[in-house]
C-alpha cells in the first residue's frame, strides 16, 4: 500500500511511538464511533491491510483473555497481557472493526445506562430537535451557531433517543447532516414534517435569517 | 502576542506604523511597527510603549504616541481594513491611561501634599496594577493556550450507545403538541445577538463621553474671547474621563489650529486661547477617529 | 476490601463475571460519552466509592503501562499487566473518568477523527477566556476591563463553542455573569477550576517586562 524504504509494511515509523503499532491501532479502535474496515484502518496507520489484520486479531485475542505474543514484541515486551478477559472487545461487524463493551456485563452497563435517565428531554434537547426539525438536512456546526452552544452531545442524545438520524453528508464542507426520523413524527402525531405548523407567524421579519447564519457561521 | 515592537536606539526617533502585511521581518529593525495581528488591547500596547521606553513613562512624547496610532489608524482605513475603527475607539483608552501615568511620572518625587497629587498617585498605582493584572492574564492565557494544544492531542471516547442498551432507555415522556413546538422552534431560531447592527454598551462602567462633543462644550466657552486656563475648562467636569476627553479634545483643536496654549514652565498652569479665526467652526473638523467613542452622536447636545 | 460473605462493598457479585470488578468498571466506561463521577460508577457498578476509586487508579496505571498488582487478584490473576502502555488512558477530568486516546498518536487517531476537531482559539479568546476562569462568575464588563478591550464578540464566540456559559445575573448591576462549563475542564484535562495554575507567580513587578513581554509575543 504504502513502501516505507526499508519497511515496505509501514511498521518502522510506527514502533517509534510507545507501545508502537499496537497502541496506535488501539488509539484509533478506542475513539472510532463507526465501525472501520481493515483498509481504513491500514490507511490511516499507514500501514499494509494484513499488517493490521494480524493486529486487529491479536488484539481480540488479548482482550477476550488469551495469551498473545505480538509479532513486534522486543526485549522489554508486552511479556504477556493479562489473561482474564477485559471489559470491552473488539469486534468485526459487517466488515468494520469497532470496541465495544463485553456482553457478559450487559445486566451492569445496562443498570448503569438506566441509572440517572430521565423519560423527558431537556429544555436544550427539545431546542436542538426544534432547530433540527425546522432546518433539516442541517449540520451540528450550523445547529451550534443558532443555538449559540456547541450541541454535540445534545445530538448524540437525540440520535440515541431515535429522534434524529444521519441523513448522509453535506457535498460541500462533508460534514454530516441530520434530519428527524419517522419515530420524531409518529411522537409528534404528524405524518410528514410538511405538517409541522409554519413557522412565520412566530418568527416575524426573520426572512433571510439563512443567510445570516450562514455567513457567520464561519 | 502584542504588537510587535522593535527595540529602537533612540527613544525619541520618529516612528513608522506599518501595514499588517508589510515585510515585518523579526529583530531589530529601527521605529516602531504594529502589526495588526498581533494587537490585542490597549493594555498590550501599552506595556509595548512602556517596555520600549524601558519604563521611563516620562519619555513618552504623548504627541509621538498619538501620531503612531493616528498614522496606523489612516493606514489602516486606507487599505479598508474593517478593524480601524474599534482600534480607533480603543484609542481613547490607551490615551487616558498614558495621561495618567504621565501625569503621576511628572510628580516631583517627595512633595505629595494636595488632594490632587495623592490622587494622581493613586492612579498611578491604580494603572500599574491593572497592567500587572493584565500581563498575569497574558501569560496564563498563554499557558492555557499551551494547554489546550496538547490536550486536544487526546480524543475522548464518545461512541453512540450501542443498539441493545439504547433500546433499554425508558420511552420518552412528550406533551408537545406541533404548535407549541413550533413556538419551541422559534424561540430558539431567533438571532440570539439581535444585529452587529448595535454596538453594545453595557461594557461600559461610565457614562459615555464624547471628545467632539466635550469639544464643542469648550469651543463655545472660547470663542468668548477670554484666554482660559484647563483648570477653568474642567471645573465642571463630572469625571476623570471628562476631563480626559476634554484634554484630548484640545489636542485635536490644536491640531485644527483653533486654539493656542500657554505654559509658564512645567506643571505650570496651562492657559487656553482661541485662535480661530472662523466663527463657524464647530467639532465636525475633528478628527474621525475620535467620533468612534461610545458616544457617536456627538453634536446634539453640543450647547451645553 | 474483598470480603467475600457479608460483601459491604459488592464486590462479591462482581468477582464471579470473567475479569471480576476491574473488567465490569472498564465495560461500563465504553459505553459514557461524558465523564463519569466515581460515584455514578459505584451506584452503576453496586459498589463503594471507595472500591471503584481503587479500581480506577488499578485501570489508569495499568493503561499507562505500569505493572499493577490488582488487590483482588486471583488465582488465574491479570498476572500483570503489559508494560507498554496502551493506545488510551483513564483520565479523571472535570470531575469524571473518562477513556481518550493517548496523545502520542494525535497525529494517526486525527485522521480518523476529523470531527469536533477544535480550531485554535485566538489570543484575544485565549485572554478573556483566562480572565473568566479566574474570575468567574464575572460580568463582560469586568472582563472589558482587565482586558483594557471590547470583549462582546469575543464572548460569544467563546459561549458558541461551549467554553463558557451565562450563570445568571448579576444581583446588582443584573448585568449577565459567565463562568466556564465543564466541556472547558474537559478540554483543559482538569478535574476543576481549583487546578488552574496559580495566578500569583505571574504578577511580578513590571520589570524585566521586555523579556516577559517578547517571550510571550510568540
Amino acid at each position: 500500500m504504502n513502501e516505507q524504504d526499508a519497511a515496505p509494511d509501514g511498521l518502522s515509523e510506527l514502533e517509534m511511538l510507545p507501545g508502537g503499532a499496537r497502541s496506535a491501532l488501539e488509539a484509533v479502535l478506542m475513539v472510532i464511533d463507526e465501525p472501520a474496515t481493515s483498509e481504513e484502518l491500514a490507511a490511516g496507520l499507514n500501514v499494509t491491510v494484513a499488517v493490521v489484520e494480524d493486529l486487529l486479531h491479536d488484539l481480540q485475542r488479548e482482550y477476550s483473555g488469551y495469551t498473545v505474543k505480538a509479532p513486534e514484541v522486543d526485549a522489554v515486551g508486552f511479556a504477556d497481557a493479562s489473561t482474564a478477559p477485559r471489559g470491552f472487545e473488539l469486534r468485526n461487524v459487517a466488515g468494520g472493526w469497532r470496541i465495544y463493551s463485553r456482553s457478559d456485563f450487559a445486566d451492569i452497563v445496562g443498570r448503569f445506562v438506566l441509572e440517572g435517565q430521565t423519560t423527558r428531554l431537556t429544555q436544550a434537547a427539545l431546542e436542538t430537535l426544534a432547530v433540527i426539525a425546522y432546518r433539516q438536512p442541517v449540520s451540528r456546526a450550523r445547529v451550534s451557531a443558532i443555538r449559540g452552544v456547541n450541541v454535540d452531545s445534545v445530538v448524540r442524545t437525540l440520535t440515541q433517543r431515535g429522534l434524529i438520524e444521519d441523513s448522509g453528508n453535506d457535498p460541500e464542507s462533508g460534514a454530516v447532516l441530520y434530519r428527524t426520523t419517522s419515530y420524531f413524527l409518529e411522537r409528534m402525531g404528524i405524518g410528514s414534517v410538511a405538517e409541522l405548523p409554519q413557522l412565520s407567524p412566530h418568527l416575524p421579519g426573520l426572512e433571510g435569517i439563512d443567510e445570516h447564519y450562514d455567513a457567520s457561521r464561519m | 502576542m502584542g504588537p510587535s515592537l522593535a527595540p529602537t536606539t533612540d527613544a525619541g526617533s520618529a516612528v513608522t506604523a506599518e501595514a499588517p502585511d508589510a515585510g515585518t521581518s523579526e529583530g531589530r529593525k529601527a521605529g516602531f511597527e504594529v502589526r495588526l495581528a498581533n494587537f490585542t488591547g490597549p493594555f498590550d500596547l501599552l506595556l509595548g510603549l512602556i517596555s520600549k521606553h524601558k519604563l521611563d513613562i516620562t519619555e513618552v512624547a504623548l504627541a509621538t504616541v498619538t501620531d503612531e496610532f493616528i498614522k496606523y489608524i489612516r493606514r489602516l482605513q486606507e487599505l479598508g481594513e474593517d478593524w480601524a475603527l474599534d482600534e480607533a475607539s480603543e484609542f481613547l483608552v490607551i490615551a487616558a491611561t498614558l495621561l495618567d501615568l504621565k501625569a503621576a511620572r511628572l510628580l516631583p518625587a517627595g512633595e505629595v501634599e494636595d488632594a490632587e497629587d495623592i490622587a494622581l498617585l493613586e492612579a498611578r498605582d491604580l494603572l500599574f496594577a491593572r497592567l500587572l493584572q493584565y500581563k498575569a492574564f497574558k501569560q496564563i492565557a498563554g499557558i492555557m493556550g499551551e494547554t489546550l494544544e496538547q490536550e486536544a492531542r487526546r480524543y475522548p471516547r464518545q461512541v453512540a450507545l450501542e443498539g441493545h442498551f439504547a433500546a433499554l432507555l425508558p420511552e420518552l415522556v412528550w406533551r408537545h403538541t406541533p404548535e407549541q413546538f413550533a413556538e419551541l422552534a422559534a424561540k430558539a431560531l431567533k438571532p440570539k445577538d439581535a444585529a452587529p447592527a448595535e454596538v453594545g454598551l453595557d461594557h461600559l462602567h461610565a457614562p459615555p463621553v464624547s471628545v467632539k462633543e466635550q469639544a464643542e462644550i469648550m469651543g463655545y466657552r472660547l470663542k468668548l474671547g477670554a484666554p482660559l486656563s484647563f483648570q477653568t475648562l474642567i471645573a465642571d467636569a463630572e469625571t476623570t474621563l471628562v476631563v480626559v476627553a476634554r484634554f484630548l479634545a484640545l489636542l485635536e483643536m490644536f491640531r485644527d489650529r483653533v486654539v493656542a496654549f500657554e505654559q509658564p514652565g512645567p506643571l505650570g498652569e496651562l492657559t487656553v486661547r482661541w485662535t480661530g479665526d472662523d466663527a463657524d467652526w464647530d467639532s465636525s473638523s475633528l478628527n474621525e477617529e475620535y467620533e468612534v467613542g461610545p458616544d457617536a452622536g456627538s453634536g446634539e447636545n453640543s450647547s451645553e
